[in-house]
């Protein structure tokens, strides 16, 4: 067989267009002024310590990282990870037959259900917020709902736990695991499913050893998409969770707002942005084909 | 008959899952809509019918400057982002490896950070460049956001393109930018206007970065929703969205009889 | 029905308005390597998609090793098929790839790792299990996608255009590795195909399809030399085609009169009586051009003039222009330099046996 | 180095070198004079006499919280001339230098200050501020389920009312009631007091529903908590939806607060500025925005004139006994970490 | 050089660490088909896109129509490519997508128009210009991608594999259809393919490509009947081959001794003698089956034994295996009912005229 080497298609390398290079510079130039620069002078605050009334005291310290070394931050970091976590796998269990049903639309019907799976979007963050709590609360129209049918004796108490945060992160976060699952999943040839099929799997091996597997950069993608700014959030804990747990995102925005201890607020931040790095970067190290992004 | 019915059990399946998204993402905008109506200013019974917030919604100048900007901000920011993530788009495909693997990491980046901090960051930022906060500052900031979104997207697409297309262009006597106008981009439509969607949503709706990055006269919408939340948010709000929303599924159901009819 | 491996009884399947299967029905006996031939759109995917299950007949039924397959999904099947792309798992290695049928039947995992060895010798591609199907040629992707099938020990399988993708070569050589290997396991091949030299190289029997229907059913031999329609023969080799009315009947032999040309002698086809309007097909192999234009009782001879020849290494292809509605191809076997060659423009006959040529009713 | 100047803009925006150039530009364009402020603290149509007047035009951004405001001034935001901070956030805007120092003679309406506003412990000669509305933090309840007004702040931990109980979600604001409780200045800065006002509250966090600063309004009405921890002016608006909803300050007495108008040391208008002060303290604008707002006014004159319905309202202009025992919040300097502590671990448990 | 249309001097083309083109030098006249044959990796399409000026020689340089392409970017050469896959542009129309090359060149509105349409009657596709590529048959997609090129009137048409996405059948239909446009429109076309018979009929002149070197230039019958090497041997055409010793050279035949065979009656090749090794490469189509062992000093026939006959239609091919070593391949013309058919098992002579074969020195 003469064949042993076949190039794949991005290692082809077009001489002719290294020129065109250049259009990545505004780009760079871009992210670069309003990114990171920013970004280093915060990194450079994370090192400073806070001004007795706020404001920043340009010492050097650690101290801000080392403070953060304390079972109570641990524990905020701790539960967010855990609603996060919880908050991606539903989203995923949500968006999944989502994203594989408008996958398999004519075209056509694919643009329309985007544009659908958007629209809520466009309304107001705090508004739907408010409208989650008319729906979740005691006397609500979930619980009224289900009382009618008869499926509840008493009403369930949902809103102001974490059930309702867990709820808002779905909610706020579902279109961003939808769309880079319909991505994967519209690339996906479907015979490969049917070779499945042909082979005795059943409709769950199918899903689970051929669908999700091939789904996956779409899978990481919006998992990505969904935990990050989940870790972050924090109007949803204080509002469908009544305030009563923190969440590193109401850390964050305390330390920064309330506090007006920004050196502190910065480490926190950095330290965040570590972990989620390094949990992403573990996460596509080992599922090495899905390392496209 | 019964291909039917082995077929479409997964089908009604899916669908039914599909359609409970649905509900799931548009349940709360049906109680905002209906609370549009509400002749209570808290949102909290139902009191009766009015068409009171919709009234003042026509009348309230403030709300209406408000949106202006927001609109204004999440065009601008857009034109933005698209032009310069799709030249990173283009433009990374089209460096060494070496460099790619960097730009790479580089763009994700921007998609970790806590959003209260690149809020914090740019607002110092251009404190410390002696830029005073305005539109303009928020527009950068949002640009900021959306850059590597639609790069993320575009790129995907990118690198499902046939390169033999543009060399083709190339070889009936296009010039490298003939090429990519006549040829990449029209094919790169879909993913731009999807990633135009997407940083237009995110945009409108942006309240941490905005918060840091604006300046006097320069409130959006989210800014001005959120400033309520002392004397409580009006349903004048409420009002608002639902003729957002009202006006968008018009245009779907437009563009889509439109495209029946040029099938 | 003992010895039939695959019943398909009277089937119909519509694609939306497309009637992409139409009342076929067809036997396949235990162990065949049956190829079904058509030209693209003839229903060939349809037929094996409806046997391994994905499709289900509008009408009539299907009925593989005795057991109807009604209601009957793809999983639990007999058959395994080849996709004409291969449809690998890209996630998976070859090794993944070829146990896979295996693992869903719960086959222990000793039983799997000697059972795709075997397979993997059979399609001799030992040491390279761990490869994943990206990073193989085309040659190995196909007969991974074989071996995947074959270590299921299915009744049948179905192949659809499996070395569609591969070039002339590699094609060439599937194919001697193809049949040896069924005639190797006996099970049950159907095999799908464009090709028909392929067809008709490797086939026990095979069945012409278009347009959803069954043309004809029959060994290589049957379809080559005595096609029965027009478009099976022209489907099937060159042909060279002339019509015209059968004039003398006179026992094993007649004449047909078709204008222009020279009478023609043929042997004399069954029911067809003088007055019959007929076509009359004839090999392009089946010729000879020659400067002598003497005709017999047992030899044709027309004369017409070269109008192109083209040279096709193993043989010499003329177009030899016999009158104004008639430029026939001649295919002339390349013996060398002693052999005669006309040029474009020379004056020739066209000569062939009475006992060549098919004969079929208009 | 550079961050820290960046962190004290007044210091390099020197008003001296931006001398206000009111006259130069105003031949050009309408002079733009930005007013901070809280949603709806302003109906626009009150303020079109004014910019007919000046002729000037007043651009209206509005923050939701006096952190907020901060974050952004101190930061260096530029260009905003008015604003309207809490007590206690004057306190630090003026040490942080980001507030002008009035020139009282421009605003002669501060004549009609009330005299319990008169002086500010935070600012008691108006070198910066000038109180505009003001009100108290107590209990609104459900007359319903509580038919007698609750005397104590005690109620709160009563476990009758396990689950319909709402607080502030503002820790100086929720510590200060457990402070009161057990007899503390709201602005207690002894880790030991703070340590007993936080256990306090892990015994209270069971039987509260949610902690929030902007929805108890909401729950009041519909009835999902009967107890709720909040703004005087807040409890006037579910009132209005429901009357069974009343108000009231317990014996051991609560918050006071007052938003104040001030300049801006960045303000490039300064003059035009003092002028919108002393036309917000205008008694008859004044008094329409109470009405509006619910939040009593700081101008006598205004409160002369706002409807009887609003001025007998007790969660609006609480009566005179309840007035002594009113504390006004303080800066409580490095203490913070120690309320903040306390906070995030009543959080966390 | 006058009549050289493609000039490629000593080019040297490296993929990364691949020699993709090695030392290349060819040159190509005005007006020819000329083919580009090799197997898969052989460097072809690398040729091509050194030609359109996708590539850039490392060294070696490239003149076309008497210019040097140095530096010459691809948009302004003579040239056209009809690439493999197409490449049509998917969001343009039939008419869109030749009219392209037109507009760049800011060709009149008008004479676009008239242009494309006289491009879509030499194609056969009048009528189709509205479609979308998407919408057309892989034969109609061809016929776009063929009419794309040359409606720009290049001096050079560069077509790599354009046929290998279609079936047999499509496949010899556009075979002829290319062949007779070129030759109405005298436009040198550049033929990268690797199926042989293509390359044989359509071209005047052929190259044999493998790792980058060119392996033989000439005719078809050149490379048919002379291949160079054993390597063009086999490519092209089904051979089989003899090693043995150069045992009496008398006179225009000699005798080869091949070890377990009678001896061998060859032409005797130039520059040999008594004593060398050499190779003798048979044809298969070149040999004949028969129950006759008689040899003489013009014919060859070596005892063998048939393994396989294989039914191809228009030919029988057999398998012989004549000793331990060499199992041959024997091609012959199917004549039909008449002709003697031999059955696996049945021993044989395959005989063959010591004109033919060619000897290659080892
Ligand atoms: N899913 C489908 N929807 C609509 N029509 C279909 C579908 N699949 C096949 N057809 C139509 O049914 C007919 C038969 O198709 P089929 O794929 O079986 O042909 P084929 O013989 O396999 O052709 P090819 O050689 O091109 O693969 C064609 O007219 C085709 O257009
Ligand atoms: N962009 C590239 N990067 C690295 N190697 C390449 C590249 N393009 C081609 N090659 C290598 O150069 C050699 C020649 O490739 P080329 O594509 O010219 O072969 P070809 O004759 O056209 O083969 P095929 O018949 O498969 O198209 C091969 O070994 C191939 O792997
Ligand atoms: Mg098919
Ligand atoms: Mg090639």
């Amino acid at each position: 067989m003469s064949v042993t080497s076949i190039p794949t298609s991005h290692q082809v390398q077009n001489p002719a267009h290294r020129r065109s290079g250049w259009l990545l510079a505004p780009a760079a130039l871009w992210m670069g002024a309003f990114f990171f620069l920013p970004l280093l002078v915060v990194l450079a605050i994370s090192f400073a310590s806070r001004g007795t009334y706020g404001g920043v005291e340009w010492t050097f310290s650690l101290a801000n990282y080392l403070n953060l070394v304390d079972p109570l931050y641990l524990k905020i970091f701790l539960r967010s990870l855990v609603l996060a976590s919880l908050a991606t796998v539903f989203c995923l269990l949500l968006g999944f037959p989502l994203a594989y049903h408008m996958a398999r639309l004519p075209a056509r019907w694919q643009w329309a259900w985007i544009v659908l799976i958007m629209i809520p979007f466009w309304t107001n963050f705090l508004v739907r917020t408010y409208a989650w709590m008319f729906i979740l609360r005691t006397e609500g129209l979930m619980n009224q709902a289900l009382l009618s049918m008869g499926l509840i004796d008493t009403p369930i108490e949902i809103l102001y736990t974490e059930g309702a945060v867990l709820i808002g992160l779905v909610y706020g976060y579902l279109p961003f695991m939808v769309l880079p699952l319909y991505a994967a999943l519209a690339r996906l040839d479907y015979s490969v499913v049917e070779a499945a099929w042909d082979l005795y799997a059943t409709a769950w091996a199918r899903f689970w050893r051929v669908i999700l597997p091939l789904a996956k950069p779409g899978v990481i993608a919006g998992c990505l998409l969904v935990f990050i700014p989940s870790l972050g959030a924090f109007i949803t804990p204080d509002i469908l969770g009544g305030g009563k747990t923190m969440m590193v995102g109401n850390l964050i925005q305390h330390e920064y707002l309330v506090v007006r201890d920004w050196p502190f607020g910065s480490a926190i931040s950095f330290v965040l942005m570590g972990a989620v790095l390094l949990s992403a970067v573990l996460y596509l190290k080992m599922g090495r084909d899905g390392a496209e992004w | 008959m019964r291909k039917v019915q082995v077929m479409s059990d997964r089908r009604t399946w899916l669908l039914s899952a599909s359609l409970a998204n649905l509900v799931f993402l548009y349940l709360p905008i049906a109680v905002l809509m209906v609370f549009s109506f509400n002749d209570s200013r808290l949102s909290a019974r139902w009191e009766g019918f009015t068409l009171q917030w919709y009234r003042a919604l026509a009348t309230d100048d403030t709300l209406m400057a408000a949106v202006h900007n927001s609109l204004l901000v999440a065009g601008i920011s857009t034109v933005i982002a698209t032009l310069l993530g799709v030249g990173a788009a283009v433009g990374l495909e089209r460096i060494p490896p070496w460099g790619r693997r960097l730009v790479e990491g580089a763009v994700v980046l921007p998609l970790v950070v806590p959003e209260i901090m690149m809020g914090v960051a740019l607002m110092l930022f251009f404190v410390l460049a002696q830029v005073p906060l305005s539109l303009t500052t928020v527009t950068i900031g949002h640009a900021a956001l959306n850059l590597p979104v639609v790069a993320v997207i575009v790129r995907a697409r990118l690198r499902k393109l046939d390169p033999k297309l543009e060399e083709a262009a190339r070889d009936l006597g296009a010039t490298a930018w003939q090429a990519f106008r006549r040829v990449t981009l029209p094919l790169l439509w879909p993913a731009i206007l999807g990633a135009v969607l997407l940083s237009l949503t995110l945009s409108l709706d942006d309240f941490i970065v905005t918060f840091f990055t604006a300046g006097p006269g320069s409130t959006t919408l989210p800014l001005k929703v959120y400033s309520m939340v002392k004397t409580g948010v009006s349903p004048v709000i409420n009002a608002l969205s639902a003729v957002l929303v009202l006006i968008s599924m018009v245009l779907i159901a437009l563009s889509l009889a439109l495209q029946r009819k040029a099938d | 029905m003992a010895d039939n491996s695959v019943q398909i009884r009277e089937v119909v399947k519509f694609h939306g308005a497309t009637l992409a299967v139409d009342r076929l029905s067809l036997e396949i006996r235990r162990g065949e390597f049956f190829s079904i031939l058509g030209p693209s759109g003839a229903g060939k995917t349809t037929v094996l998609r409806l046997l391994a299950g994905f499709e289900h007949p509008d009408r009539g039924d299907i009925w593989i090793e005795g057991q109807s397959m009604q209601g009957v999904p793809p999983n639990l099947r007999p058959v395994n098929l080849v996709f004409q792309s291969y449809a690998l798992f890209p996630h998976l290695t070859v090794f993944g790839n070829i146990a896979f049928g295996l693992e869903m039947q719960r086959v222990f995992k000793a039983e799997i790792a000697a059972r795709v060895q075997s397979a993997l010798e059979m399609v001799k591609l030992t040491g390279k299990e761990r490869r994943y199907p990206p990073h193989l040629s085309g040659g190995e992707q196909q007969r991974v996608a074989l071996a995947r099938a074959l270590v299921n020990r299915p009744a049948v399988v179905l192949l659809d255009e499996p070395l569609g993708a591969l070039d002339q070569q590699l094609r060439q050589e599937m194919q001697v590795e193809l049949k040896t290997i069924q005639e190797q396991v006996g099970i049950t091949f159907i095999y799908v195909t464009h090709h028909q030299e392929e067809a008709l190289t490797m086939s026990d029997r095979l069945a012409v399809m278009d347009h959803g229907r069954l043309l004809q059913v029959g060994s290589p031999q049957d379809i080559y030399e005595a096609p029965a329609s027009v478009f099976v023969a022209d489907f099937i080799g060159v042909s060279n085609r002339l019509t015209g009315t059968i004039d003398r009947l006179d026992g094993a032999a007649c004449t047909v009169t078709v204008p222009d040309l020279p009478p023609v002698r043929v042997r004399t086809p069954p029911h067809l009586r003088a007055g019959s309007q007929v076509t009359l097909l004839l090999r392009a192999e089946r010729l000879e051009l020659s400067q002598d234009g003497s005709r017999s009782e047992r030899e044709n001879a027309a004369p017409g003039r070269v109008l192109k020849s083209l040279y096709n290494g193993g043989d010499m292809e003329y177009r030899v222009r016999l009158t104004e509605r008639h430029t026939w191809r001649v295919r002339v076997p390349n013996r060398g330099a002693g052999q005669k060659r006309f040029l474009p423009g020379e004056a020739v006959f066209v000569r062939w046996l009475a006992d060549e040529g098919v004969v079929l009713p208009e | 180095l550079l961050v820290l100047v960046a962190c004290n803009p007044g210091s390099d925006r020197d008003p001296k070198k931006n001398p206000p150039s009111d006259t130069q530009s105003a031949r050009r364009d309408p002079i733009i004079l930005h007013y901070f402020t809280w949603s709806d603290y302003v109906e626009p149509s009150l303020l079109e006499p004014f910019e007919r007047q000046y002729g000037v035009k007043v651009v209206v951004d509005t923050f939701g919280s006096n952190e907020e405001l901060l974050a952004k001034l101190q930061s260096g935001a530029t260009g905003y001339d008015v604003a309207v901070p809490s007590d206690f956030m004057v306190a630090i805007m003026a040490r942080e230098g980001l507030l002008s120092e009035l020139d009282l003679e421009k605003i002669p309406n501060v004549r009609f200050l009330t005299d319990r506003l008169q002086r500010l412990p935070v600012d008691p000669e108006h070198r910066y501020s000038i109180p505009y509305l003001w009100g108290t933090v107590g209990i609104g309840y459900n007359s319903e389920v509580i038919p007698a007004p609750p005397q104590s702040w005690a109620i709160l931990w009563d476990p009758r009312y396990k689950g319909r109980i709402s607080m502030l979600n503002d820790q100086r604001e929720v510590l200060g009631v457990a402070l009161l409780t057990i007899g503390q200045s709201i602005n207690a800065k002894d880790p030991e007091v703070l340590e007993r006002a936080k256990s306090k509250l892990l015994r209270q966090k069971p039987l509260v529903k949610t902690y929030t600063s902007e929805t108890y309004d909401q729950l009041l009405v519909s009835g999902e908590v009967a107890l709720a921890h909040g703004w005087g002016g807040t409890v006037a608006r579910a009132m209005a939806e429901r009357p069974a909803v009343k108000y009231v300050v317990p014996k051991e007495g609560g918050t006071i607060w007052s938003d104040c108008l001030v300049v801006l040391n960045s303000s490039r208008h300064k003059e035009l500025a003092m002028r919108l002060i002393n036309f917000l303290m205008d008694p008859v604008v004044a008094a329409r925005t109470t009405e509006h707002l619910l939040f009593a006014s700081a101008n006598r004159e205004a409160n002369a004139l706002v409807k009887e319905s609003v001025r007998s309202n007790p969660a609006v202009y609480p009566p005179e006994a309840v007035l002594d025992r009113l504390e006004w919040m303080a800066d409580v300097g490095e203490a913070i970490r120690l309320y903040d502590r306390a906070w995030t671990e009543l959080k966390m448990k």
